[in-house]
């Protein structure tokens, strides 16, 4: 009994630590690509071309003061916090890394992963509302209008996927894409997998739909009253769920842990000794990479624009293409059903 | 009744991937603009127009004769003087403060000054750590002018023709 | 065959719809022709028809052409049946259709409702026809309707005056009593047999004539006599008979092409056609005979009696109408359908002939039409006045003419036929013959004859009518005169109408039989006549006319003065207006007071509807205090409800 | 082992809250919404109970429609409150006692 | 082991519910609420109820309480005077809830009816809830499951409906318009000859 316990726990800081890492340096790495595509340089100064800045980013934020504004709700001002990084963390017990490396390997996997995903928004609501302040409330609002609208159009695009795959279970979905990369779900489901894509992007609020931070308008949205650490766990929260989106979208729609020349001839036993976790990483980096080179090339949308792209056009294409895929599914057209 | 075209641009994103394009371009083709800074510095003008400094003759003789122009033309009132007459029978500054927090680097000083006293040097990198630091007395200034005063000699030189 | 019926039929109905419809785009012209085409159209085929069945040796048809709605077992259906009664009905229907619409050109000349006329007859004419070409009942029954309605519209057609509108409401009112009988009647019929269609129905009283229908209780009764005595009543409206006539004087508000068409000619003959049609079910009942025998010579007496107080030319013929008509249904009661069938046909062509020529003369005095101000009109109207002569001539009988055949037959076969009541019918019928005679030459002296009467105004525009007028008349005159001379062998004496089925006779001894029996031509039977009373009595009744109207006018006075309150009596017409209006109406209205008063008022206002609203407004001013609008008051309530029912299950379910 | 007995009080200890809030809470009709809703997690329980209990998913799929249900509930009843802040300006039950914005 | 788990989610459970009905804000009861739904959840997947546990956080906890905050949070609501006879009305409260509880024991712990003696079989490994709750719902329940779903468009049609306010006199922006503007539709570039300097030209 508690040499299972002490081997989930394992498991979980097996995923934990690198996770805390690969958000460390997602930032420098926002920085650096960012920088490099507006023709700067980024953080080098701080270690070996800047490569400990994440570390001083952090200590600085450690010892600095968490602000309580005065009229705050004070248990919910700080409960927050704890609030938007649980569920970012939670929703990683499902995805695998490899063939059955996976924290927990259940078979409503996709579900909870929604579940978890709509949990996120109670983060935002706490804390702009705890945080008694006008733009912390507007931007709450926004945000969780905005979180709650891209999520369904994101749910009906993650059904596409269930509906491909036969199954729930995140290790059956990705052994249903078996094969190279043209037999990847990405392809019958292009435009679910946009929609997914850009549903994912406003999500986790990031360019261009960051505007329940908007701080030309409204300063920060539903953190400006944070500080020190509070605003570090909602910073961490914040890059756990891009690289959530960013293993999600790997896993869901391009294979997950397959390499994508399986089973051609030549090419594929000559990569046959790369690791499908690296396959795993790759795929989850690419996109993770995305959403730096979204930030550093689209101008923000306006709220109204955002609304109806989610309302409009994302749902209704979801849609559209469920009763597509019906019928490709229902046909068994191609290598994919 | 747009053309079927401008359909196909914005269903196949093709504008943002333009846009994309455009950034790849940027981060993997171009040199990075930055002047890494306390190691490089952009050039500057002789005529640049930044801290202020009080220049001496050569003969170590503060020049300075505390005819008050500067202070008159002083736009944004940030140059306080006071004067004496020194036993040699001289008039001489007692005191020549200017208030950096006020002053807005004009210049008017320097092109009022009969002797060439009160200039800009072009020192741009400079701090302080107090708010009562930003008045700079005359000793400051006369330090600053005898540190840089090879440079001043020669960017006054070469600005000469043009005065 | 199917496609000509089809034609027939619906030719008039679609140039009905296009006349009325489409009125305002055909305009005058276009409304006149297109009606007038397809009722010729319809006519020629009619005449196609009977030539067919006749001679041509086609076969009655008998079909089905929509099955409405089925009920059960019985279901409503639409069909034709043409058979030679019906073949020579159709004929005559849509020659008369054909002559009145042409007539009316000239009649409706300066008239509005020009279009909506020919809409109106062409759509009679087309329900006429639906009627005649019936097979099952329900279909007659709806054009029994529709030409009611027809009627109804027509007669208030001018409906601007309150006379046409006091007319039509009267006619449509009478008329509701005999439909409800003829509606009872096919009830009974079809509840007994389940089939209204008529070669089925006959085939089932055929098969058991003494079958009894309960009505009213435990009393049995013949179902043949209940059923025709039923149906007769629809005959007597429609056809009006003693007592339900008051419509028919009446209905000559309307314009005097209808009353042509309608209430000569046709409409009103289909009284004699559903029983002739009906006559397998009649021949069942011997009571229904007898009383369609009372009915038929009370009526053909009495109103002949009218006639001769009658000073408008219209009613006059209306009344001579009412008179012939009694004739017919007579003839049915003594099962001399032949005769009976013969009269309408030859009374159809000479009744027709003598309200146009009457309408001729209407239109020719500006619209007058009291005889006592006409009068010498004969050189001014020679053709109208040389119609008219032989209409008259035709009906009073006189020898040759095609009213002579007919009448006469119906008397004689009322005479030979044995009984009180028949002996009694005779009777009455040849003093109609004189009666007939006087007021018909009373009439013609007072028109055409004798002192010119009319106004300064009349007489300046004094002219024979135009054409489209002349043309039908003289187009009626000559069947009026010679039909009876071509037609009386075959029809009323042989066996035309009894060959194909259409109508059956049980008893093998009936006056008409027996008159076929010795009938040995045209001629012979002319020279019979001289020795019947009958062609005395017409001449007598002549003779009274020309001495009381144009020889000695002066012996009017004395003569008539010992008659005078028999004249007042039939200036009322024997008081059933008067009798409906007190009687009826008036306990009808007495009625409806009280039950105003004491139903309506007291009962169902008072009691019900304000005692009801009253009650819950008690009521509710009651339980409005525990109508607190508060929402937990009401969650408090259903919550302790929601106690009290698992209190109630915990007792019953754990305690019990 | 989990005993039905238990989810069975549960879902009663539930109901009965719910049914208190919705007394003690009579003036605010959002507080007696969120009691519904916890009415409804009570009946939900004992479904559920059942269902797992005898081992028949008929239970579950009745839960899954009380959801439904609930679910269009709340979202028009929270329609109703907003319409109703906006027209009166507050949403005490108290107030609302006519019938007309 | 599973006893233990159910008893302590079910107390959190409870404790939530009290809370729900007894703190004075709204908000807070609203969160205590979500608190009681998530218990609720993990208590039904505890059953074998994945399905439905997992869709009560996601429907209830990731839709339908946020709405509740949500308007909670836009409407500015006085709270004070909705509380306003808190204490009066507890002990009718209580009491109602007392009778309640006393009566569904009654019911539960009777004899008579057996609910008293039965254990929740172990869900079976191999069941797949989900599987077992689709093959179901689209086979016996398919008609329930559609109208469930006009149901719910209706609600969402009600609500719309209901909450739509027009302004009037708002100009409107036609945003599909404005996002499909191309450089084209706004920029003209006119090619234009340099003007010939004649006489003074420009002073």
């Amino acid at each position: 009994m508690f040499e299972t316990l002490f081997w989930q726990a394992a498991k979980i800081w097996a995923v934990l630590i690198p996770l805390f890492l690969a958000v460390a340096y997602l930032t420098y790495t926002e920085r650096r690509v960012i920088g490099h595509m507006q023709d700067r340089r980024g953080p080098n100064r701080v270690g070996p071309r800047g490569l400990l800045q994440p570390i001083a980013d952090a200590l600085k934020l450690l010892f600095k003061e968490i602000v309580i504004p005065t009229y705050a709700n004070r248990a919910l001002f700080l409960i927050a916090p704890a609030m938007t990084i649980m569920p970012a963390l939670a929703a990683w017990a499902v995805i695998p890394f490899g063939d059955g490396m996976a924290v927990a390997d259940i078979n409503a996997g996709l579900l909870y992963i929604l579940a978890m995903t709509s949990l996120g928004v109670y983060g935002l609501l706490i804390a702009g509302w705890a945080s008694n302040s006008k733009y912390a409330m507007l931007g709450t609002l926004r945000a969780a209008a905005q979180v709650i609208s891209y999520e369904i159009a994101m749910g009906f695009a993650l059904v596409g996927v269930l509906m491909a795959a036969g199954t729930m279970n995140m290790g059956g979905i990705v052994e249903a894409q078996q094969g190279p990369f043209w037999e990847w779900f990405w392809l019958p489901l292009l435009p679910l997998f946009l929609v997914y894509w850009i549903a994912g992007v406003a999500e986790t609020n990031r360019a261009p739909f960051d505007i329940a931070e908007g701080e030309s308008e409204i300063v920060a949205g539903f953190h400006v009253e944070y500080s020190g650490m509070a605003f570090a766990v909602f910073f961490l929260a914040e890059y756990a769920n891009m690289l959530l989106i960013s293993f999600l979208a790997a896993t869901l729609f391009l294979g997950g842990w397959h390499s994508p020349v399986e089973g051609v001839a030549l090419l594929g036993p000559a990569l046959d000794w790369v690791p499908g976790t690296a396959w795993v990483l790759l795929k989850a980096a690419f996109f993770a990479f995305c959403y730096l080179w979204f930030r550093a090339t689209f101008p923000r949308y306006r709220y109204d624009q955002l609304m109806r792209l989610g309302w409009k056009v994302l749902i209704p294409v979801t849609v559209v293409w469920l009763v597509v895929l019906t019928g490709l599914v229902y046909g068994g057209v191609g290598p994919w059903f | 009744m747009r053309p079927l075209s401008d359909y196909l641009n914005s269903f196949l994103f093709v504008e943002l991937l333009r846009g994309m394009r455009l950034t790849a371009r940027h981060m993997l083709f171009r040199r990075s603009t930055t002047l890494e800074f306390p190691e490089e510095r952009a050039p500057k003008s002789p005529r640049f127009r930044g801290h202020l400094a009080l220049r001496r003759y050569p003969n170590g003789e503060e020049r300075c004769i505390a005819c008050k122009l500067c202070e008159a033309v002083c736009p944004a009132l940030a140059i306080t003087i006071d004067s004496h007459e020194r036993a040699d029978g001289t008039r001489r500054t007692t005191r020549y403060d200017i208030d950096l927090f006020k002053c807005i680097y004009c210049g008017f000083c320097e092109e009022s000054c009969p002797v060439d006293a009160i200039v800009l040097t072009r020192l741009d990198t400079f701090h302080m750590e107090r708010r009562e630091e930003r008045v700079v007395s005359k000793e400051q200034l006369l330090a600053v002018g005898d540190k840089y005063e090879g440079q001043l000699a020669a960017d006054r030189a070469a600005d000469a023709p043009y005065r | 065959m199917e496609t000509v019926l089809y034609a027939i039929v619906l030719l008039p109905l679609l140039a009905s719809a296009v006349a009325g419809l489409a009125g305002p785009w055909v305009g005058r012209r276009g409304a006149h022709w297109v009606t007038i085409l397809a009722v010729g159209i319809a006519c020629a085929l009619s005449l196609w028809v009977l030539y067919g069945l006749v001679w041509g040796g086609l076969e009655p048809v008998d079909v089905t052409a929509y099955t409405w709605l089925s009920v059960g077992d019985l279901g409503l259906e639409v069909g034709f049946l043409v058979d030679r009664l019906t073949a020579l009905l159709m004929a005559t229907v849509t020659f008369v259709a054909l002559m009145v619409h042409i007539y009316t050109i000239g009649y409706m000349h300066d008239d509005p409702g020009y279009q909506r006329f020919f809409s109106y007859i062409a759509l009679f004419t087309f329900a006429m026809l639906m009627l005649v070409m019936a097979n099952n009942l329900l279909q007659l029954f709806f054009a029994w309707e529709a030409v009611g309605l027809v009627s109804y519209l027509l007669i208030g057609f001018w409906f601007t005056r309150e006379s046409a509108i006091f007319a039509n409401l009267k006619a449509f009112l009478v008329n509701r009593v005999g439909d409800l009988g003829l509606l009872l009647g096919i009830a009974v019929l079809a509840g007994a047999f389940g089939t209204l269609h008529y070669g089925e129905l006959f085939a089932a009283i055929q098969a058991d004539p003494e079958r009894t229908v309960s009505l009213l209780g435990a009393t049995e009764w013949r179902l043949a006599t209940v059923a025709a005595l039923l149906i007769f009543v629809g005959c007597m409206g429609k056809s009006a008979q003693v007592p339900l006539h008051v419509w028919l004087p009446d209905s000559m508000e309307g314009p005097t092409p209808i009353s042509a068409l309608i209430h000569a000619a046709t409409m009103v003959t289909a009284g004699i056609f559903l029983v002739a049609r009906l006559s397998p079910l009649f021949e069942h009942s011997t009571v229904a005979l007898t009383v369609v025998l009372i009915v038929g010579a009370l009526t053909a007496f009495s109103m002949g009696l009218i006639g001769l107080v009658q000073n408008d030319i219209k009613r006059v013929i209306a009344y001579s109408t009412l008179s012939q008509l009694g004739y017919m249904v007579a003839a049915l009661g003594v099962s001399a359908y032949a005769a009976g069938v013969f009269h309408l046909f030859t009374h159809a062509f000479f009744k027709a002939l003598l309200f146009l020529a009457a309408g001729s003369v209407i239109v020719a005095l500006h619209h007058e039409q009291d005889m006592r101000r006409m009068g010498g009109l004969a050189r001014y109207m020679p053709v109208t006045y040389a119609t008219m002569l032989l209409a008259t001539l035709a009906l009073i009988g006189a020898p040759g003419f095609s009213g002579f055949f007919s009448k006469d037959a119906i008397i004689e076969a009322v005479g030979h036929t044995g009984g009180p009541w028949a002996s009694l019918a005779y009777w009455l019928l040849l003093l109609g013959v004189f009666v007939t005679a006087l007021y018909s030459f009373r009439m013609l002296f007072l028109v055409f004859h004798g002192r010119e009467r009319l106004d300064e105004h009349a007489r300046a525009h004094l002219h024979e009518s135009p054409l489209v007028v002349t043309v039908p008349l003289v187009l009626l005159a000559v069947p009026s005169v010679l039909i009876g001379l071509i037609t009386f062998g075959p029809v009323a004496m042989g066996d035309f109408l009894y060959t194909d089925g259409a109508i059956r006779v049980l008893a093998e001894d009936t006056g008409l039989q027996y008159l076929a029996a010795h009938y040995h031509g045209v001629l012979a039977f002319m020279g019979h006549a001289l020795q019947t009373p009958t062609l005395y009595l017409a001449l007598a009744g002549v003779l009274v006319a020309w001495l009381l109207y144009l020889g000695r006018p002066q012996l009017r006075g004395p003569l008539t003065a010992p008659l005078r309150p028999l004249q007042r009596v039939l200036e009322h017409g024997y008081g059933f207006d008067g009798l409906f209006n007190r009687g009826l109406a008036g306990g009808g209205r007495a009625l409806a007071r009280l039950l105003a008063q004491a139903g309506e008022r007291w009962l169902i206002d008072g009691a019900l509807v304000n005692g009801t609203a009253r009650l819950i407004g008690r009521a509710a001013a009651g339980v409005r205090y525990s109508q607190t609008g508060l929402l937990y008051h009401y969650a408090f309530v259903m919550v302790l409800g929601l106690l009290l029912l698992i209190m109630l299950f915990v007792l019953r379910t754990l305690f019990a | 082992m989990i005993e039905l007995s238990d989810f069975l009080i549960l879902g009663a200890l539930l109901f009965s809250l719910g049914v208190a809030g919705i007394f003690i809470n009579r003036k605010n009709v959002i507080l007696l919404l969120m009691c519904i809703e916890l009415i409804l997690l009570a009946v939900n329980i004992n479904f559920i109970g059942f269902s797992a209990y005898l081992g028949d998913i008929a239970g579950q799929i009745f839960v899954f429609f009380i959801l439904t249900v609930a679910a269009a509930e709340a979202a028009i009843g929270l329609a109703i409150v907003v319409v109703l802040f906006r027209s009166r300006g507050d949403i005490n039950v108290a107030s609302l006692d006519v019938m007309k914005g | 082991m599973e006893q233990v788990i159910f008893y302590v989610f079910a107390a959190v459970m409870l404790f939530a519910a009290t809370m729900v009905i007894s703190v004075r804000n709204p908000v807070h009861a609203a969160l205590f609420l979500v608190l009681a739904f998530f218990n609720a959840a993990i208590i039904w997947v505890l059953a074998g109820a994945e399905f439905l546990g997992i869709a009560l956080v996601v429907v209830y906890v990731g839709a339908v309480m946020v709405l509740f905050l949500f308007v909670l949070m836009m409407l500015d609501i006085n709270a004070a005077p909705l509380r306003e006879g808190f204490a009066r009305y507890l002990p009718v409260g209580v009491l109602v809830a007392g009778l309640m509880v006393l009566q569904l024991a009654a019911v539960i712990l009777s004899a008579r009816l057996e609910l008293i003696s039965g254990t929740i079989p172990e869900p079976a490994a191999d069941v797949n809830n989900i599987k077992a709750i689709g093959g179901l719902l689209y086979t016996a329940y398919v008609y329930p499951f559609e109208i469930a779903a006009v149901i719910l468009l209706v609600a969402i049609v009600a609500a719309i409906t209901l909450t739509l306010r027009r302004r009037t006199g708002s100009r409107k922006q036609d945003v599909a318009k404005q996002l499909s503007v191309k450089k084209d539709d706004r920029l003209r570039l006119a090619r234009m000859r340099p003007s010939q300097r004649q006489g003074g030209g420009i002073r």
